[in-house]
């Protein structure tokens, strides 16, 4: 009984500090009125997601998944045992999400800048004001 | 040569686009004229793609296309089924014919940018494109980016106020992504596959887990997200509003529909109708949302003066009747939700079109500064405004009448005539802020206002031809789905009806 | 793994973000911030996925870390945040997402648990696990010692593709955004002139 | 003739077609006003010819079918002139004759603005009236249904006052309401049995309908239909429509769109639910309450009215409502009676309403007070209105008579004394207010009328023809159309069939 639960807390906890990021994460994005900050939030957040990937892939005893100088020759008679390496396709799958992350994140820069150039701050709430004062910004009746 | 283009001509249609964005900054750097015609006849050569895939997918039956050659929980699948053929076809026809008008609007609005601005939307298109495709739950995820990606710029790159609505978009548009992709693990954990088929066929083993519970809500929390589903539209009227022209006429006819397609896509091809109806309230849920949605939607359009603004409250009243078609869960709803994709398409491309129109020769498209010397001068464009609007109120023979009745059959199928009160509301509703403009437009002003001399005698100013065909054949589109509707339900979207519903 | 390393890293990062996101220099903020993608690149490392944090390294912590640095100079040091309201309801809404994450994870099969499907050879229904087919055929299919590299370049080889077709967009996009020249007026100017005409008659 | 035999033939798709043609030869020719209204002309004769030639075959009991194409999964727009519709066919293909000829007299006498839009608004009005008659199914029928409201929006708002306009946005809000009411009913009858053809004596068929779904979805028909068919409280659009000129409220407000209206009543009653089904579930009583209430309230508020046409609406709430009475009875007498009003109530109210014009264009008034001595002045114009008030008021020999002597021997066959009452008192209630018109008219001296004569020709012709038309149906109510025949056919299979 106690090792079972001592193994359940073993096998999850990575992910439960992982949620702790995201929400982190999440609060940054929500919560700060500066774009900049928001900004930080979504680094935060996108680098949990990516945490949450690579810690489900990994396996006790599982070593990284490139196969050792001194097996190469017998791989090829020999299959590869899969118990003996980490799941690869989680680390595919996240040297993507990096990338995509990082190229969102350029994006989101060159909005900041634009922004910065038009109206000369990042607070969110003093945008939103200037936003509805524009003159040609009569929407409602 | 044409044996290998048909073969793989699933995987032609992103690969077209995506060839076309590496071309066009490259060919047209020196000559910016050339942005406009690589842009547009790759978008042809698409349309005659998708064309001759619906035909396909029609006489044969789904495609599975292995891309490497790798049979799919391996590698990558892209399937080509009724539904996927059908969404495909929609944007691209849509985007053509907005293409058509954007030349000499954006020529106008962006002279300077023009080469990076048409790549950005053909980036788009094949990020839409490949979404709807995909086979590989992953795979979606990275097509989600492209096409969010090039959405940001293609809406920053509008009016003064337009990064800013940008920003939050992104800033929303990330969260989903996101939340999307965490939806993903949950499930890869649990099912060790990304392709949809497979864990398809995976979850009846573990579908009593939290696991999957937690993915399908995040999943459909982002995909809610990236459709504009009340209360998650926050995005979208600014964005529609303050974008130039072009952007917000290509993108509220598809970018909203790709969010639907991958909320049903996921819901009922991936989790499955029965888990997703019966054991879980979710589509409840989403239909009780989608009815707030057509309410809040339509009266906030009434409260709009600017044109694109009224469109883009519209727009989320339009989607949460597509919404509410997802959430009945039913064949007939589900009937009208599909077909109110094709039919919002084409009302709203042509509603943004005319939109434009009034830019490009009023100034403005401020709906109270409207007279009726707009109709002397632009009676073509008022023509298939007034084609669009009836539709929008759901008048028969139009199109937008058959999608409600269908909705209403849902409705009825599942007793929820509550449903149908909200979907009569929601009509009289788009019938005011329709008709307030056809008023303005059609008689004459009931004071004359002071100060501003009648405009006794108003010469014909229509826009060209190439702005005025596609507002034309989208209007006329209006009434041809309507007249033929029995054809298109019973020719393809029967097919796309989930098992199990 | 090793849980005791994985904890400490755990525990920096997420002192390091709370910092990151709290302070008032937001030059400050930005280099706690790169910490923070480091430690995660290490923590990359101690999971085991050594491309993943090399990576995170260079790109995440390296790149993104030079880009904030430059927005910021070219935009300002200081958030002037003021004392922000608490705002009850987004906090909810925090603790019920972070609630309904932990409600989820508690199925997940335990890490590393062989008999789960995320890691068996062939699933309930009969077909194959990519992973394990990964690890089991890369080397014959591929002849390259790297499992990342071949599922990367080959397996998976679309996404990779796509993944550089975003990276050309973000660029694309950067492009059309930072360029000089704002939204023109749509009137022509035939039209605009026409009028101007009338109104000085 | 329990289930009319069906024969396929064109011509109900081109009786509706004929004026939808007329439409963009109309707006082509709108430079050239003679050109443009020989259109009318012409067009109103073909399609007056074709609906004709259709009546052999419903006499014979024959309907003419025509399937379009397929509108809706499983349901075609479908025509089929069976020989209700020809009935209500040939009455608003036969009176549009008159009507267009008067409306040239009319705008061209006023003069109004817009006159192209004004004469495709009709054109497009009409085969919307001519597809209503002869639609198959539900689904057919809400489309031209849904088509004559909006083809009609532009007539009544035709003035463009700010008057016009309320009433424009008073009609749109009423009829698309009841549009979307319809459709609702519609959808549900279709969830419940799978068709929505109408069939003579019900489409329900052997379906099973819980007592209180029955009365609710009977209430959506009724809120679709009745708001055109102006059963009280759905009416008050029409009055407030009088804004519109008078050619328009006289077609389409004596003629069309409120007869539109009450054929759907009558479609409803005895092709939807059918007589069984009505007497089942008390439906009957609901309609015949209400059609009571409405003619003794209309005719009430009539007599209060200064202004002539606004009278003339109300009294034809009032008669409208005599034809849901005549339904809501269920007897063959009671169908037969309405059915007969539809027609000639048509001929005497249109006449009524050409008088109110000619009045209105020669010498501009519109109250009745100010009517004094017309009479002499105008002499065959007024003598029609004569005859219009005697037959409205159910004096013989005039065609109201008629009708209203089936409608009282329907609800003696029904054994059921109220309705007759009601008609007997409503009679006495429409001499009270027509007759004073009457007699101020020829007995009164007026003022101003120095030098004024007959309104122009191609108004005083139609009214005249009208008028004797009116007197010729009460003398022999069978004659050239056979209207009476055709009545009692329709209400023994409607009986039959149930």
């Amino acid at each position: 009984m106690l090792k079972s639960t001592l193994d359940f807390i073993l096998g999850h906890y990575a992910y439960w500090f992982t949620f702790i990021l995201l929400v982190i994460g999440l609060y940054g994005m929500m919560m700060k009125k500066n774009l900049v900050q928001k900004l930080i939030g979504m680094t935060i957040f996108q680098v949990s997601v990516i945490i949450f990937y690579i810690a489900g892939a990994s396996k006790w005893g599982g070593t990284v998944p490139v196969i050792e100088e001194s097996l190469l020759h017998a791989a090829h008679v020999q299959l590869p045992d899969p118990a003996h390496y980490i799941n690869p396709l989680p680390h595919t799958l996240m040297l993507t999400a990096i990338v995509v992350g990082v190229a969102t994140t350029g994006v989101a820069f060159a909005l900041v800048i634009s922004i910065y150039k038009r109206y000369k701050t990042l607070n969110e709430d003093a945008l939103l004001k200037k936003m509805r004062e524009d003159k040609n910004d009569d929407l409602t009746d | 040569m044409m044996t290998l283009l048909i073969d793989n001509s699933p995987v032609l249609i992103p690969l077209i686009f995506l060839a076309t964005a590496l071309l066009i900054p490259v060919v047209a750097a020196k000559r910016k004229t050339l942005a406009w015609p690589l842009a547009f006849w790759a978008t042809i050569a698409v349309v005659a793609v998708s064309i001759f895939n619906v035909r396909r997918v029609i006489c044969d039956g789904p495609v599975h296309y292995r891309l490497g050659n790798w049979a799919p929980p391996i590698g990558i699948e892209y399937v080509l089924d009724h539904l996927s053929a059908f969404v495909i076809l929609v944007i691209n026809s849509v985007a053509l014919l907005v293409l058509l008008h954007a030349k000499k609007v954006v020529a106008r609005e962006l002279p300077h940018k023009r080469v990076p601005y048409y790549a950005a939307v053909i980036l788009m298109l094949c990020g839409f494109n490949g979404i709807v495709i995909t086979g590989d739950l992953f795979n979606l995820y990275v097509f989600l980016e492209i096409s969010a990606l090039s959405l940001y710029g293609l809406i920053a790159a509008g009016e003064k106020q337009s990064p800013v609505a940008a920003f939050r978009y992104l800033i929303m548009g990330t969260i989903a992504a996101s939340f999307y992709l965490l939806g993903v693990g949950f499930l890869y954990m649990e099912t060790g596959s990304l392709n949809m088929a497979d864990v398809k066929a995976i979850l009846p083993t573990v579908i009593d887990q939290p696991a999957i519970l937690v993915a399908l809500v995040l999943m459909v929390l982002g995909m809610g997200i990236k459709m504009a589903l009340f209360p998650m539209h926050g995005w979208l009227p600014d964005a529609y509003t303050y974008a130039p022209t072009t952007s917000s006429a290509i993108i509220a006819p598809t970018g909203t529909k790709v969010g639907a397609y991958v909320m049903l896509r996921v819901m009922f091809f991936v989790f499955g109708v029965n888990f997703v109806s019966k054991t879980l309230p979710l589509t409840q849920i989403i239909s009780w949302l989608s009815a707030i949605a057509i309410i809040y939607g339509s009266v906030l359009a009434i409260a709009q003066k600017e044109m694109k603004r009224m469109l883009a409250y519209s727009s989320v009243a339009q989607i949460g009747y597509i919404g509410l078609g997802i959430g009945l869960a039913n064949p007939m709803a589900l009937i009208g939700a599909l077909f109110h994709v094709l039919n919002h398409a084409f009302m709203k491309a042509c509603l943004f079109l005319v939109a434009g129109n009034f830019r490009y020769k009023l100034g403005h498209s401020n709906v109270s500064r409207l007279t009726d010397a707009v109709r002397k001068k632009m009676p073509w464009t008022m023509a298939a405004f007034t084609v669009a609007a009836l539709s929008m109120v759901g008048l028969p023979p139009l199109s937008g009448f058959f999608s409600k009745l269908f909705l209403i059959l849902g409705a009825y199928e599942n007793s929820a005539w509550y449903f149908i009160v909200i979907i009569f509301i929601s009509s009289l509703l788009n019938a005011v802020y329709f008709f307030r403009i056809l008023e303005k437009v059609y008689m004459r002003p009931r004071i004359p206002v002071p100060g501003q001399e009648e405009e006794t005698d108003v010469k014909r100013d229509e826009v060209s031809a190439s702005m005025l065909l596609p507002t034309l054949i989208l209007a006329a589109g209006l009434i041809i789905f309507g007249i033929l509707n029995a054809f298109i339900v019973k020719g393809i979207i029967n097919f796309m009806i989930p098992a199990g519903m | 793994m090793h849980p005791e390393v994985e904890v400490i890293f755990f525990i920096f990062l997420i002192i390091a973000a709370l910092i990151s996101l709290n302070v008032k220099n937001l030059l400050v903020a930005v280099v706690t911030l790169t910490v923070f993608s480091f430690v995660s690149a290490l923590l990359y490392v101690a999971m085991g996925a050594v491309d993943v944090g090399f990576t995170e390294a260079v790109v995440g912590a390296g790149v993104t870390g030079v880009f904030f640095v430059v927005l910021i100079f070219k935009t300002g040091r200081k958030s002037a945040e003021k004392k922000p309201r608490f705002q009850t309801g987004n906090y909810v809404v925090l603790v019920i997402f972070c609630g309904l994450l932990i409600f989820g994870s508690l199925s997940l099969p335990n890490r590393g648990d062989l008999q789960s499907n995320l890691n068996r050879e062939t699933s309930p229904a009969g077909t194959s696990n990519a992973g394990v087919h990964y690890i089991k055929h890369a080397y014959k299919d591929a002849h390259t010692p790297n499992m990342v590299t071949v599922t990367l370049a080959d397996y998976r080889g679309y996404d990779t593709l796509w993944e550089t077709a975003v990276i050309f967009t973000a660029a694309l996009v950067c492009f059309l955004l930072l360029r000089r020249t704002r939204l023109q007026p749509m009137m022509d100017p035939a039209d605009k002139k026409e009028e101007s005409a009338a109104g000085a008659a | 003739m329990n289930s009319a035999e069906t024969y396929t033939s064109i011509i109900p798709l081109l009786a509706v077609l004929v004026s939808l043609i007329a439409v963009p030869l109309i707006l082509l020719s709108s430079k050239f006003k003679n050109l443009r209204e020989s259109w009318t002309i012409l067009a109103a004769l073909i399609k007056f010819g074709l609906v004709l030639s259709l009546l052999p075959g419903a006499l014979a009991g024959k309907a003419a079918q025509c399937s379009v194409l397929e509108i809706f999964p499983g349901i075609d727009l479908s025509l089929r002139a069976d020989p209700f519709g020809v009935f209500f066919a040939l009455i608003a293909s036969g009176l549009w004759i008159f009507t267009s000829f008067y409306s040239i007299g009319y705008v061209r006498g006023a003069p109004e603005k817009k006159q192209t839009r004004y004469f495709a608004s009709f054109a497009v009005c009409l085969s919307a009236t001519i597809g209503i008659a002869f639609s198959a199914n539900l689904i057919s029928f809400i489309i031209f249904y849904e088509i004559l409201t909006i083809a009609t929006y532009p007539l009544v708002i035709h003035k463009e006052t700010k008057k016009a306009i309320d009433a424009g946005r008073k009609y749109l809000i009423y009829t698309l309401t009841a549009g979307l009411f319809l459709i609702a009913a519609a959808a549900w009858t279709y969830q419940i049995t799978g068709t929505l053809d109408f069939k003579a004596g019900g489409l329900f068929g052997s379906a099973v309908l819980d007592p209180r779904d029955a009365v609710m979805l009977f209430l959506l028909f009724l809120g679709g239909v009745g708001v055109k068919a102006g059963i009280m409280p759905l009416h008050s659009w029409l009055p407030s429509a009088m804004a519109a000129p008078t050619p328009v409220s006289a077609l389409l407000h004596a003629v069309a769109v409120v007869k539109s209206g009450v054929f759907a009543v009558i479609r409803v009653v005895g092709f939807v639910f059918g007589p069984t089904m009505m007497a089942k579930f008390g439906l009957d009583t609901i309609l015949m309450t209400l059609a009571g209430i409405t003619i003794i309230v209309a005719s009430l508020i009539a007599l209060r009215q200064d202004n002539l046409k606004k009278r003339l609406a109300y009294s034809t709430v009032g008669h409208l409502s005599y034809i849901v009475l005549g339904a809501a009875l269920l007897t063959a007498e009671g169908f037969t009676g309405g059915m007969l009003h539809i027609a000639f109530h048509a001929t005497m109210k249109i006449t009524l309403f050409f008088v109110a014009g000619a009045i209105y264009i020669n010498l501009h008034r519109e109250n009745i007070s100010q009517l004094n001595g017309i009479g002499r002045v105008m002499p065959w114009t007024m003598g029609a209105f004569t005859i219009g008030a005697i037959g409205l008021a159910g004096i013989p020999p005039i065609n109201g008579f008629v009708s209203k002597w089936y409608l009282g021997l329907g609800a003696v066959q029904a054994d059921n004394l109220i309705p007759l009452g009601i008609l007997v008192l409503s009679g006495l209630l429409n001499a009270a207010y027509f007759f004073p018109i009457v007699y101020i008219a020829f007995f009164k001296k007026g003022e101003g009328l120095e030098g004024k004569g007959e309104a122009p020709l191609l108004m005083v012709v139609p009214i005249v023809i009208t008028a004797t038309l009116s007197l010729l149906f009460g003398i022999y109510p069978d004659l050239f159309f056979k209207f009476y025949q055709l009545a009692v056919n329709i209400s023994a299979a409607i009986l039959g069939g149930g």
